[in-house]
């Protein structure tokens, strides 16, 4: 079962590499971007079958490791 | 997947005809697709210098102080308390090219493989970089991913880069020259070489494992792409600084004890050249298995597994009773271990696969029959010398100075040193910018390292003979400037297509000038690195030999930098007759490139070099800067931007024009700042050296001749506009 | 008072701190592998820069999950003085012993290069040959130093004395009140970005770090 | 309308951090991890309400900048 954690700083965290993404895609000439947020993705591939348990497996390393509670939340999608 | 193989086949290996003939006598049938494999990165450019090595060999290797010289992974020189430095220096320009961050980065790495596989803690990086025009779009997103790159990766690897430099021009557009240089310490009797020996003893394969990176980069960098080889574009290489700390740590815990007999990092063409390179050089056989080679992905070929190229990979020959502890070494820190092979007494490389054999090929003619060829040369056409009283100055000093201390190729380098951890060891003495040379202390010893990288190649464009010999010169001079004494270089000659007359002519002409100025210096070479073909749509990048030079000082703390402090004489040491020609004056404020560069006197070069060093160690000089782009002036304006400490500037003699004086780029000199001029100027005539007064130290300014002021604050400025300005200007 | 000094995978300057350490305590730290676990007989846990686990995934995270880390929080639990320099300092906060975390460099770019420290105060057994208010010299050089925590918690910090070094020549990186150490609450735990291990030899350029590691051998 | 870009390294490009994540998991005593692959997402606000005109250029922004082609393959998911 594949299990994918989305790391993203929390709001009230500054975002310097989203930042400097907006503005250089602002360079580009790409217009109408509000607003850039940069994160990271971690695709796991887990041995588990059953969504559900690999879901709550994945939040565990989430919480343990993946993430940094004072300044990242996560999410965690499964399937495929 | 396999295919035929033939001499269409062998063609697009990058073997002619009459190479593929040669592979078919030597193995009297057909090789088989791996074994084709084998012979095309073994031939190739890369790994047999095959038009470079007749003129290599003309280049001194030899001196007192020299351990190994070429032919090793890395040159060795002895210097003193038992210790030997091992240093070499390796390009890596296509891939950087391609992939600027991580085409650097594995340049780091891969230098750093070849002097750690001898047995030395490596304790000094340095980078000779080139790039294209500022104006040329491309050049700024290479700059960037190139300086990243090679940060990410040393500064992870916890080895401080201490020096290197930077030129652009547009020649370098689509063709940028990543050089990287790295220098260890060993203990004289503690080196390890390459040659395998033992029959029977096991081949083990530690570090990362094989994927299918950089297949074919051997041939690759050996060649021009074309339209459709996007698909056979081999994968790029990603570097992994943190598994290359931890075999660095492994590596140096095992050659502690006595389990190596030989050993040999994977760099180009991987497998097949460090296992044909260890058994060629030991003179046995050697057999590998592939089944226990650990692999990244499924499915890989013999083929594949033989030329992968990919990194932070190590082949070794150990004693079977030690295989256990070198095992438990390697577990501890995390990295694979697996016994792929024994080293055999039939003279042949033999590669098995699921059973089956794959290749084998006698070493002896692999090695002893590649190709080698003295290709047709044609000498660079004189060009004419410059009169520089025939050329007018229209800006004057003072609007010269500020022009030329914030153009590209002069202004301040420390945007791309702030990213370079050049502290980490605790041993720095001279950071970058510090001096002229680095130096880098040995840790719990007195003695220290000076490192410096250079080359000039405009000057090698215009006269390769006298670039090559100035490149070798130039080196040797900043080492002198901080009071070390030269022992030995390393080369990286980057040129263009070795299949056109006029670039082998250059070639040619360059090993002819570095001859000449190694012998007149005792300066000898140990190590080095061939990189042709730096062409884009047939046209070449400037002739770059460029130089890698270490000295020692007995006494680190004897080291000086370029840095003025207030009430010191500033004397200038050597000849000065104006030469402009190949002058950064006259390209950036003339805007020409025209003239014959300024030639260099070897005997003149020894004896002022020999003078100055002495009368550093003896403790009476503050400051020392050799003079090379842009002349005296910007020498001085230089010293005086270190600690803001300013000039007044003395008349310049009236037989010789004020721009030529100020700005030419006669060879062989120094400024020297000294607290008493008329003793060191009496002991300079005494030693035939030509020495004048040409300022005095202190204040805020520099105050020039023609009557004009600058302020060393806006001196610092226009020097230190250009990068941030260029690199980060549309990041709020 | 025994220091030993911990050394991770990827670590790089455990070589650096233990010259600074050796001279000021006149003998050579024990070295502590990441996978010991026995820390008796250390007085001064001292957990040195570079970049445990190649800084994958965040700088500090996977160190802070190694085995020895529960000793070291057994030490600190006992009061033990623990000193956390650079990558030391991004894994006391990964490992939550110190508050906040330490972001990417405001710049995106990594910064090496020397900066001043202002001591905030001069009576913690680190600071203590330092005077409050003196800046001294230190070596920066790191890509993620950019400190942060909640307003709250930055307050919290300020109002009980906790903030140890401040950048007095320019805030570079991005800290939060230009923040470039903090103390634990007992004041036995340190953490800074810059690096005083790095000058303790005028040869070096200074000497400024030396009276940190001078008062740890004098306690 | 939300974009998100997807960036991973290619199949076949070394991926050092999912490596050690993979082992630190290890560590940790996680088992069941077969193969982790570390990536970055990149949340774009844009000013576009249609979603396949803002899936188009989320899609040339990735091409352009968030994705370096050489060793780099992305995804682009919008919506929200
Ligand atoms: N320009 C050169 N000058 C002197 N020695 C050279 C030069 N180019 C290569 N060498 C020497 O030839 C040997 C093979 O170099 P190279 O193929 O770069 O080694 P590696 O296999 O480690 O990459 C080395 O000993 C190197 O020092
Ligand atoms: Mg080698």
């Amino acid at each position: 079962m594949k299990a994918t954690v989305t790391v993203m700083l929390k709001n009230g965290v500054l975002d310097p590499q989203g930042k400097a993404i907006a503005h250089a895609l602002g360079t580009l000439g790409f217009d109408g971007v509000n607003d850039v947020r940069a994160g990271k993705v971690i695709e796991l591939d887990l041995a588990e079958s059953d969504a559900e348990k690999a879901r709550a497996q994945a939040e565990e390393m989430a919480r343990r490791l993946l993430a940094n509670g004072v300044i990242e939340s996560f999410r965690v999608d499964v399937g495929g | 997947m396999e295919r035929d193989v033939n001499q269409a086949l062998a063609r697009e290996f990058g073997l002619n005809a009459e190479e593929y003939q040669r592979v078919l006598d030597i193995m009297g049938r057909t090789p088989s697709f791996t074994e084709l494999g084998v012979f095309s990165v073994m031939w190739s450019e890369h790994c047999s210098y095959k038009s470079s090595r007749v003129w290599l060999k003309q280049l001194p290797t030899k001196a007192p102080w020299v351990i190994h010289g070429p032919g090793e992974n890395a040159g060795v020189v002895a210097i003193g308390d038992g210790l030997a430095a091992i240093f070499k220096m390796e390009s890596h320009n296509h891939p950087s090219f391609i992939e600027p961050y991580q085409g650097a980065a594995t340049g780091v790495g891969g230098i750093l493989r070849d002097v750690f596989t001898m047995g030395a803690r490596p304790i000094a990086n340095l980078n000779a970089l080139r790039f294209g025009s500022p104006s040329n779009p491309r050049t700024r997103h290479v700059v960037d991913g190139v300086v990243r790159g090679i940060g990410g990766y040393g500064n992870c690897v916890g080895v401080p880069t201490v020096g290197g430099e930077i030129n652009f021009h547009p020649a370098y557009n689509g063709n940028p020259l990543v050089n990287a240089m790295t220098v260890g310490i060993a203990a004289v009797d503690k080196i390890f070489l390459s040659a395998a020996a033992g029959i029977g003893n096991p081949v083990i394969y530690v570090g990362s494992k094989t994927g299918r990176d950089g297949i074919h980069g051997a041939t690759m960098a050996s060649a021009e792409f074309d339209a459709n080889s996007e698909e056979k574009r081999p994968t790029v290489q990603v570097g992994d600084p943190f598994t290359e700390k931890l075999l660095i740590e492994a590596c140096l815990e095992l050659m502690a004890t006595d389990a190596i007999v030989a050993i040999q990092d994977m760099g180009a063409a991987g497998l097949t050249s460090s296992s044909v390179e260890m058994a060629g050089k030991g003179g046995v056989g050697i057999e590998l298995d592939l089944d226990h080679v650990p692999a990244r992905e499924t499915g890989m070929t013999a083929y594949e597994f033989m030329l992968s190229e990919s990194q932070e990979r190590m082949l070794m020959v150990l004693r079977p009773d030690r295989q256990d502890m070198a095992r438990a070494i390697f577990e501890k820190w995390d990295l694979d271990f697996s016994v792929i092979g024994t080293i055999t007494d039939t003279g042949r490389i033999v590669v098995k696969h699921q059973g089956a054999i794959k290749a084998d090929i006698p070493l002896g003619p692999l090695n002893d029959q590649a190709p080698l060829y003295t290709r047709p040369t044609v000498e660079t056409p004189k060009r004419e010398l410059l009169n520089a009283a025939r050329i007018e100055d229209r800006l004057g000093l003072t609007a010269a100075l500020k022009k030329l201390i914030a153009c590209p190729d002069l202004c301040s380098r420390a945007w791309v040193w702030d990213q370079y951890d050049s502290t980490v060891g605790g041993q720095t003495v001279k950071r970058p910018g510090a001096a002229d040379a680095a130096v880098v202390k040995l840790e719990g010893l007195k003695r220290g390292l000076a490192l410096t990288t250079d080359c000039t190649p405009r000057y090698c464009l215009a006269d390769p003979e006298e670039g090559g010999k100035q490149a070798v010169a130039e080196a040797w001079r900043n080492l002198t400037a901080v009071g070390a004494r030269p022992l030995a270089i390393t080369d990286n000659m980057n040129f263009g297509n070795p299949e056109k007359p006029e670039i082998m002519g250059q070639f040619a002409a360059a090993i002819r000038g570095m001859t000449a100025a190694c012998e007149a210096l005792d300066f000898p070479v140990v190590s080095g690195n061939v990189s042709l073909y730096n062409e884009t749509e047939g046209k070449g990048i400037l002739p770059t030999p460029a130089i890698g030079g270490l000295g020692v000082l007995e006494d680190a703390s004897k080291a000086v930098g370029i840095g003025l402090t207030p009430w010191l004489d500033v004397v200038l040491v050597g000849q000065t007759k104006g030469w402009l020609g190949q002058s950064l004056w006259l390209r950036e404020i003339n805007g020409s490139e025209e003239g014959a560069p300024p030639p260099v006197d070897l005997t003149v070069e020894r004896t002022n070099g020999d003078f100055v060093r002495a009368r550093i160690l003896s403790g009476e000089v503050r400051a020392c800067h050799d003079v090379s782009d842009g002349g005296v002036l910007v020498a001085l304006a230089e010293m005086t931007m270190v600690n803001g400490v300013g000039a007044r500037v003395y008349s310049h003699p009236r037989e010789i024009p004020g721009h030529a004086f100020w700005f030419g780029e006669d060879q062989g000199r120094y400024l020297v700042a000294v607290p008493d001029s008329a003793s060191f100027i009496r002991a300079a005539e005494a030693a035939g050296v030509p020495a004048m007064r040409i300022a005095t130290s202190g204040g805020g300014d520099l105050t020039l001749p023609d009557g004009g002021t600058i302020s060393i604050e806006s001196l610092r400025t226009a020097n230190a506009a250009f990068f941030p300005e260029w690199m980060d200007s549309n990041r709020s | 008072m025994k220091p030993g000094i911990v050394v991770f995978p990827g670590i790089n300057r455990e070589r650096d701190m233990a010259i600074a350490l050796e001279q000021s305590f006149g003998e050579k730290p024990r070295m502590i592998w990441h996978k010991e676990t026995d820390l008796s007989g250390i007085d001064l846990v001292v957990i040195p820069g570079g970049f445990s686990f190649g800084d994958y995934l965040r700088c500090g995270a996977m160190a802070a999950r190694s085995p020895v880390m529960a000793s070291i929080h057994a030490h600190a639990a006992r009061g033990g003085y623990i000193l956390g320099v650079c990558n030391g300092f991004q894994i006391l906060t990964e490992a939550g012993l110190l508050p906040g975390a330490l972001l990417r460099n405001a710049s995106l770019r990594f910064l090496s290069m020397d900066c001043l420290l202002r001591v905030e105060r001069a009576d913690t057994v680190f600071t203590r040959q330092y005077e409050k208010g003196q800046t001294f010299r230190a070596v920066m050089a790191h890509g993620d130093g950019n400190y942060f925590a909640d307003d709250g918690t930055l307050d919290r910090l300020e109002g009980e004395g906790l903030v140890a070094f401040r950048y007095a020549d320019g805030n570079r990186n991005g800290s939060a009140r230009d923040i470039a150490g903090v103390f634990s609450e007992n004041r036995r735990i340190l953490g800074l970005m810059p690096h005083p291990e790095d000058l303790v030899d005028p040869l070096m350029g200074s000497a400024d770090g030396k009276p940190l590691f001078d008062a740890l051998a004098a306690a």
